[in-house]
């Protein structure tokens, strides 16, 4: 036994990856049991949280649509601020579950299973959070339907040079891909469920959800190939759409926003902030859910080690755009990037940023650092807040001080702008959270699956090894 | 039974959203086909089918300014002083002059108050009046006779010589084109260039 | 009954670009005594407890009129004959989300036809009227004893915008910041409406018993010894004469003026001329050097449009030599700003400063000069500026050269300037001594006159006329403590006052009698330089208002006559020929002006042996600490302006501020006080303590305060004005007025949030306004070579430009020329934009929150060192980009282009995502954050222009080259079979800039101006490099500095290499 | 409504997945037609068990791909550039590079469609009603269990199918008849 645990299938497969005590039977006892049973106490309060931090979304969302966006802190020279900020802090969380589910599965990255469902769960909610943003942003959203190429009677289409544009079908076609994969995933799930339900109406509402699944050799047949290919697609999906929200700001002519690193710098951010949110989120989840057999140490470790690499590449997206800034000797872009952001009006949030993106992460280059669950749940905190405090810096700064000083402006958040930002907070809590009470919250019939193959492979080793 | 139900899926959107196209550009609600009901039942078919007189005679403004006209009601009185100046009909214009207030004539083409039409100059440059407004003399109480969305207004500022006319037959209401679908291609490509017709689509034409 | 007439009516009887007559009323204005019966009614139910009219008065006002509404207009709004506007064809509904989602044809399933909207036709159109086609009426505004040449435009017989008269010798098509935005007042309904005796409302015919009866007594007790009248300063003959006609019945009453301004020029010129009533009038035309002390000629004021047209055109190298501007002042003012060398000093220096100049011309000038240098002597490190300005002044030659003094001096310098012109040989060149149309004297010490015989008991009856005494005049001249409650000679004194708003002085008086706008009424007046005009009315009095002549011809006792034939009674007795008076009358109405009416030269030539006098009657003030200021407001003037909400919300020329006043400083100032911009800080003066915000100017005088007049009002209804920035009338002093040393000013706990437009005003060394000394763009050295290219440089294709070119070489090529050398920073063009362009107001705390609405908008750089830069005046809006960065942006295609290269902004189309916004370099575009033109009351919706669409909530806005102006001229042009002419299209900016630094038109055309100055040397394009490709040129503003005071770069050699 | 076909099947329960696909070959080797396994995850080896052809599921989302990528450059070349041209900063009418999002986004929509639909259909899905949910031990088909369905004629005796299976390791089996699908 000690053999096998010095020597690891590969490097990311570690032996407690699953702990070999569980059948089928009882791994689907375990991972079913948070459905079925009462949620307790803790789940009630964090509901009640959650709740009314969205009833403070309610509250900003009225009043925003009754009196209009002046009441959130937008201004002239800052016409985006935390509408959007929050729209690509959301989207870039949400890439976290995409990569970490598609990505892995077509690396074939086995650890991947314990925490995929968990990902894509949180991909999903936070491109509805997302979603929201670019709708309310808008002057007149009862008109943002204008948005999409509809034959209208005024003979009028879209412009489809806009990057919003772009990001309608890039965030639309995001959430349907992301809900069907994350739906296709949830399939067999749902069988069991339905299978093992108790009482007649559990067994209906997710029997009409399985939609008729038998686990059939036949269904398997064309479910396997269109789960690989799901991912296939997701896989550049998410490339693109941060992409494209990167675009929002590099096809602009704003320094500070125009700039060709912005795609693959984005990206790198994207799953920066959503590993991180990972963290944040399935180190409380594995707690109360009683999951450590499932989400191990190991596990978390790879998240972090994942969190420090693109930590870097975001550290490096940083260093360039003050390099080229130097080197071109544009003075806009001087400006902005060693006047505006490092000694402006907002430089105390761009030195939080670095604190947090660039300093924080490199904290994992120790094992110690990588393994313990509160300094890493700490730092993800960290991550998450300096990564919200990077499109601050982009958008708000870059906004604030563009190129005729006799523009400048300041801008300042209102009261509406938290409620709003706090209120999608809650709701993502609150979708989260109905999420862990009625769909399992690991892909069982994956973690099955792989727990075949490992004893398969374990048994031929240590055939081999006779 | 799967494949009625996953046709159904499909069907529902594709055909909800097929209908609203449809409802939007019906005369529901771009309000064609609504002969509006006006304080005084004024006949068009009577005054411009019967008597035949000439649309500007009240709307004397049409070539000269943005908007038409609404004759005063001393146009109404210069008339019916002498004719039917006792028909009951003709109680609430003869009220109206004499107590000087308006008559209140109910609005039968409402263009939105962001929209810039100006009749002069498509009187001056050959659009004549039953080409927006249709056949006003055979009508007892107005109605919108053109859809008026933007998508109808871009048909013929894209290309207008269909619906250009000699300018002695502007507001003749019986005027069509040659029937012969060559001549009537001659007929506007002359009277485009007579008029010298620059229809325009830029948006500031009509929206400011 | 009418005559029937069997012709259609309303064939257009002239071209609706004349100047047409009005419809004027014949029958007398109906005195509305159902009005007045049911304000009676509402005064005896209204609580007696409740201050002005309270709720109670309204509310028992309503019971009898049915609704509050009819109050409002209980006049007809429009001449007689058109008696309701015909409402289906005006426009000026808002975009209603309703209508805007229906016609747009959405997927708003349940909307269908919307409520009825009622057409209501004429029913009788008025000759002129084509419904839909605007009129234009000459008309005539009269601001302290000014009266200048306007031009109405009228829709529907509403008053929709006033431009100048273009043949106006003084307006010449001009209109300045006041003069536009006073047609706000028109609408304002905080305009008082009541006339009442204390708190009783009364009827016009109660308040004509009253007179009619104090009168006759008054007159055959004592000749009226006992009745006196406050005026403001008369230029009008109509008042004049009424005045002759009311001294006659009452020979011994007594008129007074006051005025806000304006009083030590005409005294020194009386003293200089014998007594004679002497106006100066300047020629900048032909002055190569001027010396301005302190005086700020180029300021947004009717008089001084004139001045303004001839100096900017001395400042454009294509017109010839520039002219070179010194300034000596204390604060930035406008015209310091176009000053070639600006001098930072005290204003009490500048009697000094005049008087080594003086000393320095000799000749007339030096024997002045002595007495004068004794009472302000000059600082030894102004030698070298005297010297170098006395030597430029001596080199222009005899009649080349100009000293004025600023009307905050005393007299002591004007007499100065006026010897310093007369030794240069200035007299009738540049300097013409005319006879004053303003022929009495004026000023505090006649009120003075006034408080002390009320105070000693010798007046009954005061008929005030003059705007709101009680809070223009510092409160030592004792006018509201005589006219408050407590007073004992109050009790006997009878006040009678009229006046557009119930203000600080009506809280006063027995008599309230509402003013009617002049706009509402017929009256007459002379400009600076003499000439007549006539202002006619453009629609009934909305608000019950009297005209002021109806007022006084109460005083006469004779039978009712209205306003109208008051002024043509008196004008047909002026006139030698009656028979031909009709015809001369409807030109003189039609053109707005009585032609060669201008004033005639004085005989003789000044005295300067009287002038010694006021040297040596002039006390110096005191010196030490702070030397306190006070000026009349660029924006508010001296109050009266202070309701309008277009001018609070202008920002101030020099500071950028809007809805505020503040204690000005300047940087070192500051810096040695220990005070930040937005501190609260305690002004100490005369014993008096004022707790006043502070505001840094950068070139503000070291050791001096700048404080505006005309804030902190207190006026009973006036709502726009009430609570904004604060009054320093109550620590002001009669004896100075103006400056007075011996303050001083303690930081104190708490700050005070200021609006600003701009917040920043360096340019961080960008190349943004240009602006050097016309020897740097001849020969330019290489740092300027390099700017040069960096505005300028070509983008080649391929290389610098990727996008293919469109053709804009057919047809139109809208394009504009701003010259920054002509451009003052004046402002009047950005109240332009917004009277027709419908901008909305937002109020102080939305541009606090940087969201003003204005169109275009004026930069303010400083330039060199914070204590003493030079001042840099960009006006700025939508640049129409050939290469748009907004437009690509934009999601839904609401902001395009159109054939003729206009950026068009479909604001029906936006959705309102900023985009375009946050990618225009410019940040030209404004966007609707919230529904800024919601609520607006019936009145003032009739302000609209109809031709604009009023802006719903969530929409963005932005300059569109009047795009409105350039559809009318074309579909007239195409009607009409020909071109549009450069003459029958300016956008509304360019149209009302006296400076004439904005120019408009095709630049398809080569032989219009605005294609030569694109192509001018001069001409640049803002942020060129960017590639944006702008049809808006800026022109390099030029400076002209004397290399005596300012060497030329030194690397000028190395350029021409 | 036509006559009431019904069909009838043999269930049969194995222990673990391994048995359940030798049984599967074996089965099939025997000569039985139609066949259908059910478990809770993929079995290994479960398709050739059951000799299934390769998936079509590929085919159908290249197709669906193609087709987004068509309809993309079709709509909006047509749009802003014949329906409406409209002079946009000076851009062409024709700006291919800026198409290029909206095209990659509509094909990987176009092909996860034709992916979900495609395996939707391929699969028969959805079906809320199948006669195998009739028997209450095969929900463990979705949970623990691996079974095998034989088909079998109606009223015919089923004991020479279930002998078979049994004799290949199933611990249990039953015998539903539904319906015809």
């Amino acid at each position: 036994m000690a053999e096998t645990a010095a020597t690891p299938l590969d490097p990311l497969e570690p032996r407690d990856l699953i702990p070999p005590h569980h059948d089928d039977k009882s791994l689907n006892e375990t991972l079913l049991d948070h459905v079925w049973r009462k949620p307790g106490k803790g789940w009630f309060m964090l509901f009640g949280l959650t709740l009314s931090a969205l009833g403070l979304l309610v509250v900003g969302v009225t009043y925003t649509l009754a009196r209009g966006i002046g009441v959130w802190g937008n201004n002239q020279p800052v016409g985006w601020a935390f509408d959007i900020i929050n729209f690509v802090w959301w989207v870039g969380i949400g890439h976290a579950g995409t990569l970490i589910s598609a990505i892995l599965l077509l690396f074939q990255q086995k650890w991947r299973t314990s925490i995929n469902r968990f990902a894509e769960a949180m991909t999903l909610f936070a491109v509805m959070c997302a979603g929201l943003f670019p709708l309310l942003h808008t002057g007149r959203p009862w008109f943002a339907f204008w948005l999409f190429p509809y034959p209208s009677t005024l003979g009028a289409w879209p412009q489809f040079r806009s990057p919003l544009v772009w990001d309608v079908f890039a965030i639309s076609t995001y959430l349907t891909v992301s809900a069907l994969f994350w739906f296709v995933g949830l399939i067999p799930d749902l069988a069991a469920l339905r299978d093992s339900s108790k009482t007649k109406l559990q067994r209906t509402i997710y029997g009409l959800f399985a939609l008729g699944w038998r686990g059939s050799g036949r269904h398997w047949h064309n479910y396997k190939i269109a789960y690989l290919l799901l991912a296939g697609l997701s896989t550049p999906l998410v490339v693109s759409v941060h992409t494209i929200v990167s675009f929002d700001f590099a096809v602009s002519l704003l320094p500070g926003w125009h700039a060709t690193i912005f795609p693959p710098y984005f990206v790198a951010g994207a799953v920066f902030s959503g590993f991180a949110m990972v963290i944040t989120l399935i180190v409380p989840a594995r707690k109360y859910l009683g999951l450590r057999d499932v989400i191990t140490d190991r596990h978390l470790e790879n998240m972090n080690k994942v969190i420090l690499a693109t930590g870097l590449i975001v550290s490096y997206g940083y260093m360039m755009e003050h390099f080229i800034a130097w080197y071109s000797q544009n003075q806009f872009e001087f400006w902005t990037f060693y006047v505006n952001r490092a000694t402006g009006p907002y430089a105390g949030v761009y030195w939080l940023m670095i604190a947090c993106n660039v300093i924080t992460p490199n904290i994992f280059w120790f094992k110690k650092c990588r393994t313990s669950v509160p300094i890493m749940w700490v730092a993800s905190i960290a991550v998450n807040i300096g990564m919200w405090c990077e499109r601050f810096i982009i958008i708000v700064t870059s906004l604030s001080q563009d190129f005729l000083p006799s523009s400048w402006g300041i801008y300042t958040p209102t009261w509406v702008d938290w409620c709003i930002y706090i209120g999608t907070l809650g709701l993502f809590g609150t979708l989260f959270l109905l999420f862990l009470k009625f769909v399992p919250a690991v892909a069982i019939s994956e973690v099955k699956e792989l727990q075949l193959e490992l004893k398969h492979a374990a048994h031929q080793k240590s055939h081999g090894a006779h | 039974m799967s494949r009625l139900s996953a046709a159904a899926l499909l069907a529902v959107p594709a055909i909800g959203i097929g209908g609203l196209m449809a409802y939007v550009r019906s005369p529901y609600v771009t309000n064609q086909q609504m002969p509006i009901e006006q304080p005084i039942e004024f006949d068009h078919r009577h005054h411009a089918g019967d008597e035949k007189i000439d649309c500007q005679y009240c709307h004397w403004s049409v070539d000269k300014a943005p908007s038409a006209g609404i004759p005063s009601t001393t146009v109404c009185m210069s008339c019916h002083a002498q004719v039917w100046n006792k028909s009951p009909y003709l109680t609430e214009v003869r009220k109206a002059f004499f107590a000087d207030s308006p008559i209140q004539w109910v609005r039968v083409h409402n263009l939105p108050d962001f929209v810039y039409f100006n009749h002069a100059i498509h009187v001056n440059k050959g659009v004549g009046c039953a080409s927006c407004h249709g056949r006003i003399d055979q009508m007892g109480a107005v109605e919108q006779f053109a859809p008026l969305t933007m998508a109808w207004c871009l048909e013929c500022h894209r290309n207008p010589e269909p619906h250009l006319r000699p300018s002695e037959f502007i507001t003749s209401m019986t005027w069509t084109p040659p029937s012969d679908k060559a001549e009537a291609i001659a007929l506007g490509e002359k009277l485009k260039d007579e008029y010298d017709v620059h229809s325009r689509t830029s948006c500031s034409t009509c929206h400011r | 009954m009418p005559p029937m007439n069997t012709k259609r009516d309303g064939a257009p009887s002239q071209e609706s670009s004349s100047f047409a007559l009005p419809v004027v009323s014949d029958r007398p204005a109906a005195a509305p005594d159902a009005v007045g019966e049911a304000l009676e009614h509402a005064a005896a139910n209204a609580d007696s407890a409740e201050h002005g009219y309270g709720q109670s008065y309204w509310r028992s006002l309503e019971e009898k009129l049915g609704t509050s509404e009819y109050m409002e207009e209980s006049r007809p709004e429009f001449p007689v004959g058109a008696d309701l506007p015909p409402t289906g064809f005006i426009r000026r509904e808002f975009m209603q989300l309703l209508g805007a989602s229906l016609a747009l044809a959405g997927a708003t399933a349940c909307s269908t036809r919307p409520a009825d909207e009622k057409l209501l036709p004429y029913t009788k159109t008025p000759p002129e009227v084509t419904p839909g086609n605007p009129l234009h009426y000459a008309s005539a505004m009269t601001l302290s004893g000014h009266t200048s040449g306007l031009l109405i435009t009228a829709r529907e017989g509403r008053p929709v915008k006033v431009e100048g008269n273009p043949d106006h010798p003084v307006n010449q098509g001009a209109a300045c910041t006041f003069e536009q935005a006073w047609l706000l007042s028109l609408y304002d309904p905080s305009r008082a409406r009541v006339l009442r005796q204390g708190k009783t409302p009364r009827a016009q015919r109660v308040l004509n018993e009253t007179i009619a009866s104090l009168v006759g007594k008054s007159a055959s007790e004592n000749g009226g010894s006992r009745v006196r009248f406050l005026t403001e300063a008369v230029g009008s003959p109509l008042t004049s004469d009424l005045r002759n006609h009311i001294i006659k019945k009452l020979p011994n009453a007594r008129f007074h003026s006051a005025s806000s301004n304006q009083d030590t020029q005409a005294e020194t010129l009386r003293t200089l001329f014998g007594g004679q009533h002497v106006a100066a009038l300047y020629d900048f035309s032909q002055a190569d050097i001027v010396l301005s002390l302190d005086a700020d000629f180029l300021e947004s004021c009717p008089g001084n449009l004139r001045n303004i047209r001839e100096f900017a055109d001395r400042r454009d190298p294509r017109k010839g030599k520039l002219n070179r501007l010194y300034m000596a002042e204390a604060r930035f003012s406008i015209t310091g700003g176009m000053a070639d060398h600006r001098l930072r000093l005290k204003s009490q220096e500048v009697l000094g400063l005049a008087a080594a100049v003086a000393q320095a011309i000799g000749g007339s000038a030096a024997s002045l000069a002595g007495a004068a240098a004794a009472k302000s002597p000059l600082r030894g490190e102004l030698g070298n500026w005297v010297q170098a300005v006395a030597s430029d002044l001596r080199a222009a030659g005899p009649g080349r050269s100009l000293v004025i003094a600023g009307e905050r001096q005393p007299a002591a310098v004007h007499a100065l300037a006026h010897a310093i012109n007369n030794a240069l040989g200035n007299g009738d060149k540049t300097v013409r001594y005319i006879q004053a149309p303003i022929a009495e004297a004026t000023g505090m010490s006649e009120v003075r006159t006034l408080v002390q015989d009320i105070e000693a008991g010798r007046v009954d009856t005061l008929v005030i006329t003059a705007y709101n005494p009680v809070f223009t005049l510092p409160d030592d001249v004792g006018l509201g403590k005589v006219l408050s409650k407590d007073h004992p000679a109050r009790a006997r004194l009878n006040v009678l006052y009229t006046a557009l708003y119930e203000d600080e002085t009506s809280a006063h008086v027995d008599w309230f009698i509402p003013a009617a706008h002049p706009l509402e009424t017929w009256g007459d007046g002379r400009s600076v330089e003499g000439t007549v005009s006539i202002a006619q009315p453009l629609i009934q009095p909305l608000f019950n208002g009297m005209p002021e002549s109806e007022l006084l011809a109460m005083f006469l006792d004779e039978p009712f006559r209205p306003a109208y034939q008051l002024l043509r009674d008196y004008w047909r007795g002026q006139t030698a020929n009656a028979a031909d008076f009709e015809a001369r009358w409807e030109s003189w109405v039609a053109q707005g002006f009585i032609e060669n009416t201008a004033s005639n030269p004085v005989a003789g030539s000044p005295d300067f042996g009287a002038a010694a006098s006021l040297v040596a009657g002039y006390t110096p003030p005191a010196s030490g600490d702070l030397e306190l200021n006070f000026v009349n407001d660029y924006k508010v003037y001296d109050g009266r302006f202070a309701n309008n909400s277009w001018l609070q919300e202008l920002p101030e020329p020099i500071t950028k501020m809007v809805w505020d006043n503040a204690a000005l400083l300047g940087p070192d100032t500051a810096k040695a006080l220990n005070l930040a911009p937005g501190d609260m800080a305690e002004l100490t003066y005369n014993g008096q303590k004022l707790t006043v915000p502070v505001w840094v100017v950068p070139g503000h005088a070291d050791n001096t305060v700048t404080i505006a007049l005309g804030y902190g009002r207190n006026g009973l209804h006036e709502q726009v004005a009430k609570g904004v920035g604060f009054n320093v009338n109550p620590i002001r002093t009669s004896k100075n007025p103006w400056f007075d040393g011996g303050a001083t000013l303690t930081k104190v706990r708490g700050s005070y949030k200021f609006s600003l437009t701009q917040t920043h005003w360096r340019m961080e060394n960008r190349p943004i306004a240009l602006d050097m000394p016309i020897s740097e763009l001849e020969h330019p050295s290489t740092e300027t070579q390099h700017t040069l290219h960096r505005v300028k440089g070509e983008l080649k294709p391929g290389i610098q430009d990727n996008l293919v070119d469109f053709d804009y070489s057919k047809g139109y090529k809208w394009g504009m020329a701003i010259d920054l050398s002509r451009c003052t920073g004046c402002s009047a063009c950005v109240v332009a934009c917004q009277a027709e362009n419908n901008i909305p107001v937002v109020g102080k705390e939305q541009v606090g929150r940087s969201r003003e609405m204005n169109w275009l908008r004026i930069d303010r750089y400083f330039e060199g060192p914070e204590n003493d830069p030079k001042m840099v005046m960009q006006p700025v809006m939508c640049v129409h980009c050939e290469k748009a960065p907004c437009e690509y942006v934009c999601p839904v295609n609401a902001t395009v282009h159109s054939d003729e290269g206009l950026n068009d902004m479909v604001y029906n189309r936006c959705v309102g995502t900023r985009y375009c916004s946050n990618n225009c370099p410019y940040k030209v575009r404004r966007f609707n954050y919230l529904h800024y033109t919601a609520g607006k009351t019936a009145t003032e919706k009739m302000l609209m222009n109809p031709d604009v669409t009023v802006r719903n909530r969530g929409v963005m806005e932005k300059c569109t080259y009047c795009v409105q102006r350039i559809e009318r001229a074309r579909i007239d042009a195409r009607v009409n079979k020909h071109l549009i002419k450069e003459a029958d299209l300016k956008t509304a900016c360019q149209q009302t800039c006296a400076a004439q630094a904005i120019v408009f038109g095709s630049l398809n055309d080569e032989n219009q101006l605005v294609t030569q100055l694109t192509e001018d040397v001069r001409a640049y394009k803002l942020l060129h490099e960017l590639g944006t490709r702008p049809r808006t040129s800026h022109l390099i503003r030029v400076r002209n500095p004397n290399t005596a005071l300012e060497p030329a770069k030194a690397a000028t050699k190395e350029g021409s290499h | 409504m036509e006559a009431t076909v019904l069909d009838s099947w043999v269930l049969a329960e194995f222990e673990t997945p391994d048995v359940l696909v030798d049984a599967t070959r074996q089965m099939r080797e025997k000569g039985f037609q139609g066949m259908d396994t059910y478990s809770p995850y993929p079995l290994h080896g479960g398709s050739e068990a059951l000799g299934l052809p390769p998936s079509k599921v590929p085919f159908i989302a290249l197709c669906g791909g193609l087709t987004g990528l068509t309809t993309a450059l079709a709509m909006q070349t047509w749009m802003n550039t014949y329906d409406y041209p409209l002079n946009i900063g000076g851009r062409p009418l024709l700006s291919l590079p800026a198409w290029v999002p909206i095209t990659f986004e509509l094909s990987v929509l176009f092909a996860a469609f034709g992916i979900f639909f495609g395996l939707l259909g391929l699969s028969r899905l959805p079906q809320p009603y199948h006669p195998v949910f009739e028997s209450d031990a095969f929900r463990t088909a979705s949970t623990h269990g691996f079974w095998l369905s034989v088909p079998h004629a109606t009223g015919q005796d089923a004991a020479a199918v279930i002998d078979q299976l049994k004799a290949l390791g199933a611990t249990q089996v039953t015998v539903v008849t539904g319906e015809k699908e």
